[in-house]
């Protein structure tokens, strides 16, 4: 019984973690249609920013601050990420708005290099980040079900996240603008909208997003080059899912990808719930081709 | 009288193949000027070339004696040029609501709200607010393209062919607009039309474009259409 | 369009093809690039200070040592481009490298086709003996099968076994299996995630359900870092449940995090504090060498001393022809960092101690256990009665 | 009935809700330009829709040619069966040159074998210049459509319409954007088109409607509103009051 | 050899010989003469590049002329290879199971490896297996209208869903290992000399033949379909042309010249393992035809061969930068020659064409030089 609640917690969290790591390709991907091969690297980036972070308060501020590194770290991985997303758009990214299946290429390029030079800079040995103190252990529920910490840091980063996201993009004027431009480049730029500008704070933003992501990441698993490798596929499948362009869709994808990959790896094993989920998501997109939630358009061809 | 928008000499081409040359017009403030010609003479690139749409190797477009030529398209809008495309480029996945308010974008939305002389003129707006603009009807969609263009409020509005696809009721509608907003003397307009008995209803200026040249220009005051029929024709 | 080139039998001699020239190459193959990279990287610096170590004392009979490197790329087909490069452009005279048993099958035919010579320098899972390959690293025999034996008589017998879904694990625990069977041990579940697998909530769970005694884990790569993490997360501590683990060495620590793993054991023949003079000397040397907050380890060791094996071995033989040096190479003694090593001329194994080993917070891993001298390789498990019918 | 080529029966299209058509029916004679008119939004483009399958009604039928219920088809079926669709926004293939967008549009048979073993026939190939020729667009055959104003861009759907050679023709605003004298030229060519094949064309256009409409149906909210020849309809108050607007027809 | 001149006899005789014509032309003979010059290493990676040519030249079917991105070819060319593979283990074998089952704890021959005893089955099956499964996926996702990334994507899931099973199925596949340790095919030793040569020149011969096959399809008004499809699908469906039906078709030509490329690859390279079927092979072909120049088929063919080459060539000398140097060369044609290597071309002798004719225009059009300008992202808006 105990173990059927926790791992109900365990799909809620695995979920969480695929939101936050989803959320930028969202957005990147979702809006700008840009296929961002590089997501992965720029969560990477996240978590070597907060590698970084640790060091600093180590070797400046000693161990009597060391538990705060982590609270530095997640702006601090947004801004870095979001910098150098910032940096792609304008010199490579900018030049494939409208060839979605170049970028595709060019990204992966982008996603080469930046792992060799991550190889270059760190090594290619993985990193050790060690998670602030009040982040270990775990609430005790039920007797003996306890639920981590950090897992549980995680859901509320990626609630936080997520209502973020949304405030900002439906709510608030840059996110109309940032919408607008996403749809009809021309139109929006005739209205006074300066696209360039707009352009690349969506993809410095998306990148950002992947950034927090690679923070939260240190706190479950290993950091080196290759860590974005590990989540690039499943966050293209959260989006798609849940339906490209659509914000509450890639939570939807999230949840159901989250969950049905620690409900099939229950009752059957890792590598069999990974085959049984990503065949489920192949069967849905069969029924319903534009994921849960589709975004529906008269133009004859989209 | 000093003019709003001038055009001198420009050329403007897509890859290689130049079409327009060395075109030039001047738009008076406070008129109505219009731009006829065949289909396929250059009438839409023109109206991209003062947006900035297309490339302009040649030639110049000053807004209020201010050479724009060098300027990036939403610094044209935010100096005051309104564009309805042909084709009406509306935000389809943009609710109505969030599609008008974009027209606020040039003057940095310092209205807070849409007025409700724009729900006046197109009243099928106001009920479908909420609808996504990709779902309006055709027509709908060209109303709301205008009604986009009308609420920022530019100081030069061009349009390309705005009754496309508009029942006559609301043409006869869009007419007594322009009408109104000229004789109030704070909007000045190039218009891009085929229908001719509507142009030469609210325009004071004409051109008629052939081949990515102006061939004839003048008043349309005391001018007998069909003689523009004719140099259309050709 | 055919050549006039004649058929005849794969005989390239190294070593006649750089005679005139006063060096002699050997490859060095290993993952620079992919996923493999994390582990390979360290192998290739320890190789080429071991190459470093020979030139400096005045090379190879006369000739200096010039490694040709390939990358593997963490690939198996590559591994076996990259093989057919050395052997048949370059002529090397021997290689050393691969990590993985997957690169090493893929360039086991190569090896045998070309005649070459292969210094594999891993922990592996046995079943094998070809006679191009040196095995510098464990038998089953040698590390799997103490460590198991130990665990059952000091922790208890109910095995958890969790690994990497490849040959290594998979045929390691075939062995444990018959092993636990003819012992008295109790397996509770064997279970297995694919390679690169971030997310262990679910396992973690399963292994709290279970309740074992030991987990035996062979998870290789970064899957360690996340298992251990979230292992410790879950709240389960080294005094709750040992995990002893085979593929987890030094460098995989640093990696881990010493806190995430302090308490649990692993199986080598071999860690940065082993106590013998010549490991002080070779920890200063690498250290030195790639600076100091580098470590040590097993296949780090393993490697070093494959290149001053392969160099006695010559020096014996007075050539560098595979089969010459083949020959020397048998029964050859050296005085490792791991302690005196051998080389076992029946599978061209080594002869080497074992050691279980408890991780501190240090990150380093103090010795336990030890056998008190070095083991005989024995890859096919001939001397098990329980393993019969295991190596067919 | 015999002579009628399309019934449509009570036909209702509904997005989420919302009924864009509703309870319409109507029939289409045989060798008939048949115009729809009404103000934007009455649902005329959904009808057009409906027919050529893009969009599945809730409820009614299409009956082509007195046997076939196309609302069960999918659209390239309805196509074979001999219904031709031009689309309110031009769209042709961007990728190929205006002669192989006329090739495609030719072909009779649709294929993977005839496709790949079948050249088309001298007739087909003759077609193709002839009406090539009839759009002016001859002389930018081997050019893609990528360079064509709006204009030209309608006038080549048209022109694959044509080859297409199909028993009815749905045409959405094919003068949308056309000087006087191409609406002329268009209206004579749908005229000469209309001795083989029915049309239907959906227009704002009252002075083309009023010339070359054979029948005119009125549509608004979804809804009939009047049916008859074009004289009948302009008397019609209300017709005047949702869709013409005060002064009559036109601001002429 | 006697086939290109033909074929180039052929297309003199038609009086339209285009650049890509001579080009391509060039280069076979370039193929066919290579072995002359090059070590037996070397001859033996380029027979492993000209089965690549062959992939290359079914996803420029599918993708430059179809617009359909399939991340997932890894799995055809992986499922042709193992079936080649299962062939020559068995061969090795020599009656006996396979070394690979007997670790697994396997001690019977399973059914579906028993046809691969034969070789004219296992041939055929290594083209019909991929070719199947293109049927039945392109089928159902075709018929269900996925297009797009959603394509994409899903064609990646796919991949990952091999790998995984193939990984899995340790007694069955071999696991990560996948199969290797070949000894002879047809009863040729595979280390010898001439076997080495035979396989290079049935290699040749095979892409020629795919090439020829290709080249057949897109000038056929099956090919402008295509283009038609890739340019507005809708449409398409207007003028009477199921998208379904064509691009099941193509993709299962393509899955089968992929599973072909693996029947060619397996004995030439000695083993094939699941990571072939992965992400990171899928996308490595794909843009071998991005820098090759997609929607020509001779771009194709030279992306795959010049990428693989050089590949090889930068990674021996220096291992390091590899990564740097593909990764960029990625950036920059896309960046700088969007149309690839061959589009290069195209668009050079546009503009001379373009210069040339000046006003009067009647330029040369082929179906390559507007892809980028007018579909590119439509395809892809949800
Ligand atoms: N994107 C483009 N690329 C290349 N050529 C183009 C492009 N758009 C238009 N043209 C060419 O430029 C010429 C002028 O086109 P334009 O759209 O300005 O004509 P127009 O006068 O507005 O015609 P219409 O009344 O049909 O809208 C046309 O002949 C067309 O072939
Ligand atoms: N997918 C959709 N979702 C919601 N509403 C829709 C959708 N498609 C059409 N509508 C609505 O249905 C009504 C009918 O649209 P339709 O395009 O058929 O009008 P129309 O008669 O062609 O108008 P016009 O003359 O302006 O082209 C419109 O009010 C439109 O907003
Ligand atoms: N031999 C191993 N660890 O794969
Ligand atoms: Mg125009
Ligand atoms: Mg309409």
């Amino acid at each position: 019984m105990d173990s059927y609640l926790l791992q109900i917690f365990n799909g809620i969290s695995v979920s969480s973690v695929l939101l936050l790591a989803a959320l930028g390709l969202a957005i990147t991907f979702g809006l700008m249609r840009i296929i961002n091969m590089a997501h992965g690297e720029m969560i990477m980036i996240g978590a070597y920013t907060t590698y970084m972070v640790q060091n600093l308060f180590i070797s400046f501020l000693g161990e009597r601050y060391f538990d705060l590194y982590f609270i530095a770290a997640i702006p601090l991985s947004f801004l870095i990420t979001g910098f150098v997303g910032y940096l792609l758009e304008i010199s490579i990214v900018k030049r494939l708005y409208g060839r979605t299946l170049d970028s595709l290429l060019a990204t992966w390029g982008i996603s080469l290099i930046l792992q060799q030079l991550a190889r270059n800079i760190f090594g290619a040995p993985n990193v050790d980040v060690r998670s602030p103190r009040w982040l270990n252990g775990g609430v005790v529920v039920f007797g003996n079900i306890q639920l981590p910490y950090k897992r549980l840091f995680i859901i509320l980063l990626a609630a936080l996240c997520i209502a973020g996201v949304y405030l900002f993009l439906f709510k608030s004027d840059s996110g109309r603008r940032i919408r607008a431009v996403m749809q009809n480049r021309s139109m929006a730029e005739s209205l006074g909208i300066n696209t360039r500008k707009v352009d690349s704070m969506t993809f410095a933003i998306g990148s950002g997003l992947a950034g927090i992501a690679g923070c939260a990441l240190t706190l479950l698993g290993s950091i080196g080059p290759t860590l974005g490798t590990n989540y690039i596929v499943d966050t293209f499948m959260v989006v798609v899912l849940g339906g490209v362009g659509r914000i509450i869709g890639t939570v939807a994808g999230a949840a159901a990808i989250g969950i049905g990959n620690t409900t099939f790896e229950y009752f059957t094993n890792a590598s069999l719930g990974k085959v049984l989920v990503f065949l489920a998501v192949i069967l849905f997109l069969q029924w319903k081709p534009q994921g849960f939630f589709s975004v529906s358009s008269r133009v004859l061809d989209e | 009288m000093k003019d709003v928008l001038k055009v001198d000499n420009l050329c403007a081409c897509y890859g290689e193949s130049i079409v327009l040359n060395d075109v030039s017009l001047k738009v008076e403030p406070g008129k109505v000027t219009c731009l006829l010609g065949r289909n396929g003479v250059g009438k839409s690139t023109l109206l991209k070339s003062i947006m900035g749409l297309v490339k302009t190797p040649k030639g110049s477009v000053c807004l209020n004696n201010e050479n724009i030529i060098k300027l990036p398209t939403y610094k044209r809008a935010q100096k005051g040029i309104g564009y309805v495309p042909q084709g009406r480029d509306i935000f389809p996945q943009l609710t109505v609501h969030e599609n008008l308010i974009l027209g606020m974008e040039r003057n940095g939305h310092k209205k807070k709200s849409i007025e409700e002389e724009i729900f006046e003129l197109f009243p099928v707006l106001k009920t479908m607010l909420d609808r996504k603009g990709g779902d309006l009807s055709g027509g709908q969609q060209q109303q709301l393209a205008i009604a986009r263009a009308l609420i920022s409020e530019p100081e030069v509005l061009l349009l390309d062919e705005p009754t496309e696809g508009i029942q006559p009721s609301i043409i006869q509608e869009i007419g007594r607009v322009i009408k109104k907003l000229k004789n109030r003397g704070n909007v000045t307009m190039l218009i891009v039309e085929q229908y001719l008995e509507f142009v030469m209803d609210v325009a004071d200026y004409f051109y008629v474009m052939d081949k990515g040249r102006i061939v004839m220009e003048g008043k349309t005051e005391g001018i007998d259409p069909h003689e523009i029929q004719e140099k259309i024709a050709i | 369009g055919c050549s006039g080139k004649v058929e005849e039998p794969v005989d390239n001699k190294p070593g006649t093809d750089t005679s005139a020239e006063d060096t002699i190459k050997v490859g060095i193959l290993h993952s620079l690039s992919g996923t493999m990279a994390i582990s390979e990287v360290s192998l290739k610096d320890a190789e080429l200070m071991a190459i470093e170590e020979i030139n400096q004392a005045g090379g190879l009979l006369g000739k200096k040592i010039e490694p040709v490197i390939e990358d593997g790329a963490s690939d198996w087909p590559t591994f076996a481009e990259k093989a057919k490069k050395l052997l048949q452009n370059d002529k090397v005279a021997t290689v050393f490298g691969c990590w993985t048993s997957a690169s090493r099958k893929a360039v086991l035919p190569v090896f045998e086709e070309n005649n070459g010579l292969l210094w594999y320098p891993v922990q592996y899972e046995g079943m094998e003996s070809s006679p191009n390959i040196f095995y510098t690293g464990a038998a089953p025999n040698q590390q799997i099968v103490p460590a198991v034996e130990w665990l059952l008589e000091n922790k208890g017998k109910r095995f958890f076994l969790l690994g990497s879904d490849y040959v290594f694990p998979r045929t390691a625990n075939k062995i444990i299996k018959a092993q636990l069977s003819a012992i008295g041990g109790e397996l509770i579940a064997e279970e297995y995630t694919p390679l690169g697998h971030t997310d262990y909530s679910t396992i973690v769970n399963k292994i709290k359900t279970a309740k074992p005694d030991v987990v035996f884990n062979t998870l290789n790569g970064d899957s360690n870092v996340a298992f251990f993490k979230q292992l410790k997360d879950a709240g389960i501590t080294s005094e709750d449940i040992t995990v002893c683990s085979v593929s987890v060495a030094e460098e995989e620590i640093r990696g881990i995090g010493a806190e995430n793993i302090k308490g649990h054991l692993v199986s080598w023949n071999y860690y940065q504090t082993t106590d013998t003079p010549e490991n002080k000397e070779f920890v200063e040397k690498y250290k030195s060498k790639y600076g100091s907050d580098r470590v040590t380890d097993d296949p780090i060791e393993a490697a070093y001393i494959a290149v001053h094996l392969w160099a006695e071995a010559v020096k014996k033989a007075g050539s560098f022809e595979v089969e010459k040096v083949k020959e020397a190479a048998k029964g050859l003694e050296f005085k490792a960092p791991e302690g005196l090593v051998k080389i076992e001329g029946e599978n061209q194994h080594l002869w080497k101690p074992v050691r279980i080993g408890e991780v501190q917070e240090d990150g380093l891993i103090k010795e336990i256990w030890s056998t008190s001298e070095a083991v005989r390789p024995d890859p096919y498990l001939k001397t098990y009665d329980w393993a019969k019918g295991l190596s067919d | 009935m015999s002579d009628s080529i399309l019934e449509i029966r009570n036909l209702t299209v509904s997005f989420d809700g919302f009924k864009a058509v509703d309870g319409l029916s109507t029939s289409v004679k045989k060798g008939d330009i048949h115009f729809f008119i009404g103000p934007n939004g009455a649902g005329k483009t959904t009808l057009l829709d409906a027919i050529c399958g893009r969009v599945k009604p809730a409820e009614g039928k299409i009956i082509f040619k007195g046997m076939k219920d196309v609302t069960k088809m999918s659209e390239h079926e309805i196509v074979e069966l001999g219904i031709g669709r031009k689309f309110q926004v031009p769209s042709i293939f961007m990728g190929i040159t205006i002669y192989e967008n006329m090739e495609l549009a030719a072909a009779r048979k649709r294929s993977l074998y005839s496709t790949l073993f079948t050249k088309l026939s001298r007739e087909q190939t003759e077609r193709i210049q002839d009406v090539l020729q009839k759009i002016g667009l001859y002389e930018k055959r081997y050019r893609t459509p990528a360079a064509l104003s709006h204009g030209e861009k309608q006038w080549l759907e048209i022109g694959m319409l044509l080859v297409q050679q199909p028993e009815i023709m749905l045409l959405d605003e094919p003068v949308a954007g056309m000087g006087r004298k191409e609406t002329d030229r268009t209206g004579r060519l749908l005229k000469e088109i209309s001795e083989k094949c029915s049309v239907i064309v959906v227009e704002h256009d009252m002075e083309f409607v009023r010339e070359y409409a054979d029948k005119v149906t009125v549509l608004h909210e979804g809804r009939l509103l009047d049916e008859g020849n074009m004289h009948k309809i302009q008397q019609n108050p209300k017709v005047m009051e949702v869709y013409l607007g005060r002064g009559g027809e036109g601001c002429a | 050899m006697e086939r290109n001149l033909r074929y180039l006899k052929g297309s003199i005789f038609k009086g339209r010989i285009s650049a890509n014509d001579i080009i391509i032309t060039l280069l076979f003979v370039v193929l066919a003469l290579a072995p002359l010059f090059l070590s037996d290493f070397r001859t033996n990676l380029l027979g492993k590049f000209i089965a690549y040519a062959i992939l290359a030249l079914g996803i420029d079917l599918i993708w430059g002329y179809t617009g359909i991105l399939s991340l997932g070819h890894g799995v055809y060319f992986g499922l042709g290879a193992y079936c080649m593979a299962m062939y020559l283990k068995l061969e090795a074998s020599n009656g006996k199971l396979p070394d690979f089952m007997s670790w697994s704890g396997q001690n019977v021959l399973p059914w579906f490896w028993k046809p691969f005893a034969y070789a004219p089955v296992a041939i055929i099956l290594s083209v019909l297996v991929p070719a199947v499964l293109a049927l039945i996926i392109g089928y159902l996702t075709f018929k269900n209208r996925i297009k797009g990334v959603y394509f994409s994507i899903l064609t990646q899931a796919l991949s990952i869903i091999f790998v995984v099973l193939f990984v899995g199925q340790q007694a069955y596949t071999g696991g990560t290992n996948g199969i290797t340790n070949f000894k002879t095919i047809f009863g040729f030793p595979l280390s010898g000399f001439s076997t080495k040569v035979t396989l290079y020149y049935v290699a040749l011969g095979f892409l020629i033949l795919a090439f020829l096959f290709c080249r057949w399809i897109v000038q056929s008004r099956l090919g402008k379909v295509l283009i038609a499809i890739r340019d507005s699908e809708n449409r398409a469906r207007f003028s009477g042309y199921n998208p379904a039906i064509y691009k099941t078709f193509v993709y299962c030509i393509s899955a089968g010249l992929a599973g072909l490329a693996g029947a060619l690859f397996v004995p030439q390279v000695g083993i094939i393992s699941p990571a072939e079927m992965g992400i990171v092979p899928s996308v490595e072909m794909v843009i071998w035809v991005a820098i090759g120049g997609r929607g020509t088929l001779v771009g194709s063919v030279i992306g795959a061969i010049l990428v693989n080459s050089l590949k090889s060539m930068v990674s021996e000398s220096f291992p390091a930068v590899w990564s740097y140097f593909i990764g960029i060369s990625f950036i920059a044609v896309v960046i700088f020659m969007p149309y690839g290597l061959a589009g290069l071309l195209n668009q050079i002798k546009g503009k001379i064409y373009a210069q040339k004719a000046q006003k009067s225009v009647k330029r040369y059009s082929s179906a390559t030089l507007n892809i980028l300008e007018e579909s590119g992202c439509d395809e892809y808006v949800g």
